[in-house]
């Protein structure tokens, strides 16, 4: 047969769980524990409205630039309710939500976007690394992590995010090939919102799919309704669990939507409607899994409520919290830390004539 | 003549280029319908259309990788890289191709093409968006590197490096982007891309700066003649590499004293090369070892710090007294 | 249907026309006209005695490190051989029997590899990039050639040449993304040799083909036999012709082999058996389309000799003409020479520099 | 002690480094079954397995991105480039991850890893195979740079990289790798990476260079002693970043004159770090303009002319004898 076709036997699944008219595939229901039920519309419920708490202050100029989640909730708590909290999880820059179901406190998000190099710090026992903003470029880090887990037989997995248009990197390319290669323990997580800033989703990349890409590494990939909190529960525990039974990487795509602007600093009228906007508000997925909460009855309208106030009280004391330590003025030798383990002598040198700079000027400012 | 913010300025020389000549294409990052997330390429896609002023997915090395290729067929791409602390995805394209094929071909094949990235800090901006890393691009033979400091000399520049038949590296301090106006003429004016500036004359010390730098040196230079009647010399380079060094090291000559600014980190940095050509061509004239002000060599801090990490006019002003005392 | 799989339209075919045992499959055997096919056959013998005389000239230490193309004759010459002259070649470091088809001059090769920068010159005429030496890097190139034509609306097509190794390369990625978003006329030729020095094909990457790398980008992707000349000009012909069509780009696998060294600072022994190189030795191109020639009635025997002197006494010229010019002390002023336009001022000073040292030290020379 | 050439000492310091620990790690191209394409990590898959000497698709952002991720995890991945000139290629994880991400996660992170590349000219090799652009790197806040002259030092100096809790740029010289042996001790030894080193002494002048330049410095040195009696004092940097100014600066305040030597480019390159550093802490013990002896503002030619383009003995001293001119 000289000219004959491949049997590739790859296939790219797509799956939804609970659609967005609130229809359940019950077949397909992951058993989330009642426990896990609340935690998770708890968890979702504060990071919408912290989103939108941080959305406000940064109107009035009281934090700087950030990029909103919402919209996202759903595809990115799906995604890390699977892992366990000693898997590592790589974050991009829009993973908040993410990140609070990991134990990040939300006072270091205010302190962070208003320019506070403190609010990095991550405590000992986290096994998440920092916000990375080069796009891409945290997948070889999730890959890395991966290779010493297994080299280590750890039975732990690495979870990492990006977005749409990170897959058009050259390192979610090689991070791919090498986790495919090596057969690593690491779930690769695409939160496609659509949009890359302004590009939309259709112009970033020629494929129908983004799951697809994975089918250049005989990798696993699938396609998840992403404002659906099961099906990607349910896909990423099945990534995981694969991972962490030595079956190697998955390439999740979540099909979600950026209901917000790309950060305070984009104006998405430039690009896109408002009628597609509308289109997906429909789809919120919030309101889709609290529903399904109602409905398995761990959770009815008077415990909303109550959550809400809860909600709005926590996190009007981490505004307190972190605007009392931004009127503080942070200290300027931090300028001067955390560069290496042991400051080499020019920077010792470069610290002590900053020293005396700042003496100088207060010296001056004493005396007018 | 109209008032002109840099980001303006820029803009008309973009405009302008791509009237008078339809081999010039902007390309990059959201630079087509958003218009460049500060707005430099507004308005392009509407004049030019898409394949003018394309919006090319997100990938630098491909962004610039495909500008060497567009250049080499004989059109004049301007890439836009979103930040210049994005740029290094691209750098080996910049590096191993966009420097060399002229060389590598015997001149048979050339890269006019200008890639440009806002750089530089004091916009309160996230990691990665206010470095200044210009030095990585100086060291390159082969390549142009240009920053201005203003609307008018930014647009002249720009006009001059969309034309020029090498590659420019030109980046935009995103400090000066909107900070304030310029008459900039409606006709094309341009600049050498091998020619500093001397923006004030002086003749008890000889400060160099560039880009965002330029404004608080000026200032420093100000308080200076106020308050201690120090007449400062400010030599604006405009160009980085190929280095224009006649100006400065004839400066201080005069002077015999020497500060030079810039916001990057210190050791290695553009000001080494400055100080020694100073050295190099001007040693028998200088009365007192010559001061950098610069930043310092940590990583630039998130903003709440950043204004402790730029050099400022007092900076400047202290360096200046300190290199005169002796 | 919530956990469904997706009807994706892709398909990578897999091409062999002449297969190794001599057997031709008429269907789909490409009219070569009566000029080509001894045209491709000349081409190709020289090649391979050109690399061998290249391969012994090294060994005496005449010329420098370069890397040998034995045993991908066919698959570089079927794929050339479906451009015209002024349609766009973008080779990569491995290609010299296709920059011979394409108009390259035997001694420039010589003159490359011992080092002289002049032998890089390139014809006004010619539409062929030079060497690129950073893999996967000139990929982009291609693209932007190719972005070109269809903003000039010109009736060419940019071909380009890389290994397997080269397909892990973000820079591969970037490039097929941008072909396939652009929808440009490009045709990505890999010439999977099996081997990216050490590293054998199943280490490079987990896929089971190169070609499927394409459904990535929803670009046509097709695996052939890169030891048959006629396969790999089937489908490249096709691929060119789409491409100048409006339809966009096309990868194609062609599945060959590195019958000699990496370069020859390599040591194969290391890492792969005699036995594997034998394996493909009966696979060998120059053989198998030289018998196809004859088969043709374009070859005999007798011509086969006559070729071979004729061959011998061109390459024999060759190696005098470049061995002159070797002989010849190079110009030293040449350093500085094609890196501006206009060479500035800095650039003049350290040529003055320069002259004044080679005179001083032609002085001392002089003197003792 | 055996005599070893520097690929077999640091041959020697990668081995002894993984059998003392377990955590260090060998990965690039070619460097497990093929040992290396210079064959520094000859023989480490046979003792230590695939998983310790790991052979990695081609792809240099993905080397060290994966580095990364594995010193965050806490092993020592050493990196290998295949040459410094596809360095690029992984240039924004160098510069925006590696160097940063223990200052990003206030120290709970840190990247212990060593990226290793050979670079430099005179070996007679391709295009991207020669060239010296250490500059780059030595800019870079957050990372070290380091850069052996000779087997001994090598081996010393891959040992204490290895073990640096920060991430190491460590360039080889090619030229030096098989030209001439030392004796290294069995036994593992520690050089600092804060210290330059004090090679020959002397009264008239200061010749600081590093990496392969060190021997044509040593070469002039001695040419200039026994035909013009003068005394060149030499220093090999072997740190380039975080710059170690004390020794040099204590070396020209007794000689009044310096020569810096480098293969790279001129402008922008190390030795501009050097002189504006001795003009900083050793102005007024000058007596001459200091200069540089280094490579061209041009590409790297192909190796029939390299012999022009690198600096030699010849070219040293007679730089030297210019500067003692005045
Ligand atoms: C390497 C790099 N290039 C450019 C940018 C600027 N930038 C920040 S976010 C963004 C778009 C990212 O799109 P996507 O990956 O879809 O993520 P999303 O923002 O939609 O979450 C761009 C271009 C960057 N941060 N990094
Ligand atoms: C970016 C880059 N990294 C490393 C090298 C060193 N190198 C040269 S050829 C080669 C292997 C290439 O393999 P492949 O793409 O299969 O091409 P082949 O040599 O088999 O023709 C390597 C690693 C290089 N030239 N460029
Ligand atoms: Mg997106
Ligand atoms: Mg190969």
């Amino acid at each position: 047969m000289p000219k004959s076709e491949l049997e590739l036997p790859y296939r790219i699944e797509v799956l939804s769980v609970l659609d967005e008219t609130g229809h359940l595939d019950q077949a397909l229901e992951p058993e989330l524990t009642p426990e896990m039920l609340p935690r998770l519309h708890r968890t979702m419920l504060l990071g919408r409205r912290f989103d939108e708490r941080m959305l406000s202050l940064q109107r009035q100029g009281r934090i700087g630039t950030f990029p909103p989640i919402k919209g996202q909730e759903a595809s990115q708590l799906g995604a890390v309710a699977a892992l366990e909290a000693n898997d590592w999880m790589v974050p991009c820059f829009r993973e908040m939500v993410a990140q609070l179901w990991r134990g990040a406190r939300l006072e270091n998000f205010l302190l962070y976007y208003a320019g506070f190099d403190e609010a990095v710090a991550i405590g000992a026992e986290q096994h998440d690394l920092p916000v990375s903003i080069p796009v891409a470029s945290q997948l070889p880090h999730a890959v890395g992590l991966a290779w010493s887990i297994k080299y280590r037989n750890q039975p732990q997995v690495a979870m990492t995010f990006f977005g749409d248009g990170a897959t058009s990197e050259g390192d979610f390319h090689e991070a791919l090939n090498f986790a495919s290669v090596f057969q690593l323990p690491v779930v690769f997580v695409c939160q496609n919102n659509q949009w890359a800033i302004s590009i939309p989703r259709h112009r970033q990349t020629h494929s129908r799919t983004l799951a697809q890409k994975a089918l250049a590494y005989d990798m696993p990939g699938i396609q998840v309704d992403g404002n659906d909190l099961l099906a990607v529960f349910r896909a990423a525990r099945e990534a995981v669990e694969r991972a962490r039974g030595g079956g190697g990487p998955t390439l999740i795509e979540c099909v979600t939507y950026r209901m917000s602007v790309h950060t305070t600093a984009d104006d998405p009228s430039r690009y896109r409607t408002d009628a597609e906007v509308e289109e997906w508000v429909k789809r919120d997925p919030l309101e889709r899994f609290q529903r399904y909460c109602i409905d398995k009855g761990v959770l009815d309208q008077t415990r909303i409520e109550q959550l809400e106030q809860e909600i709005a009280a926590e996190i009007q004391e981490a505004v307190g919290r972190a605007e009392a330590k931004m009127k503080q003025e942070p200290d300027p030798m931090d300028l001067f830390e955390h560069m290496y383990d042991q400051l080499p002598r020019t920077l010792v040198e470069q610290r002590e004539a900053f020293t005396r700079q700042l003496a100088a000027e207060r010296e001056e400012a004493r005396h007018g | 003549m109209a008032k002109m913010t840099m980001v303006q300025a820029l803009n008309l020389a973009l405009r302008q280029r791509m009237e008078a000549d339809d081999s010039v294409i902007v390309l990059g990052e959201d630079v087509g319908r958003d218009g460049g997330v500060f707005r430099v390429t507004d308005g392009l896609i509407d004049q030019f259309g898409e394949n003018r002023s394309v919006d090319t997915p997100l990938a630098e090395s491909a962004i610039v990788g495909m500008g060497i290729g567009m250049a080499v067929f004989g059109l004049r791409p301007v890439c836009e890289m979103q930040f210049s602390g994005f740029s290094y995805q691209a750098f080996h394209q910049i590096e191993s191709h966009a420097a060399r094929l002229r060389r590598r071909s015997r001149g048979r094949f050339t890269v006019p093409m200008v890639v440009r990235a806002p750089y530089g800090g004091g916009v309160r901006a996230l990691e990665h968006h206010s470095e200044s890393r210009e030095a990585f691009y100086a060291h390159i033979p082969g390549l142009k590197m240009v920053i201005p400091s203003g609307p008018r000399n930014a647009r002249a520049l720009l006009v001059s490096a969309i034309e020029d038949p090498d590659p420019v590296i030109f980046f935009e301090p995103k400090a000066v982007y909107r900070a304030f106006r310029e008459e900039v003429p409606e006709a094309e004016e341009r600049l050498p891309l091998s020619r500093s500036q001397l923006v004030r004359e002086g003749r008890h010390v000889t400060l160099v700066a560039y880009g965002a730098m330029v404004r608080p040196t000026l200032e420093a230079a100000d308080q200076l003649q106020a308050h201690s009647g120090i007449e400062a010399e400010v030599i604006d380079l405009l160009t980085i590499s190929p280095i224009d060094d006649e100006l400065f090291t004839a400066s201080v000559k005069k002077t015999g004293h020497a500060v030079v600014v810039h916001e990057a980190p210190k050791s290695f940095g553009p000001g080494a090369e400055i100080i020694a050509r100073m050295m190099e061509k001007s040693f028998y004239y200088l009365e007192a070892p010559i001061i950098r002000v610069t930043g310092y060599d940590t990583m630039f801090p998130l903003f709440a710090r950043e204004q402790w990490y730029l050099p400022n006019a007092r900076r400047i002003a202290r360096a200046v007294q300190e290199t005169l005392k002796h």
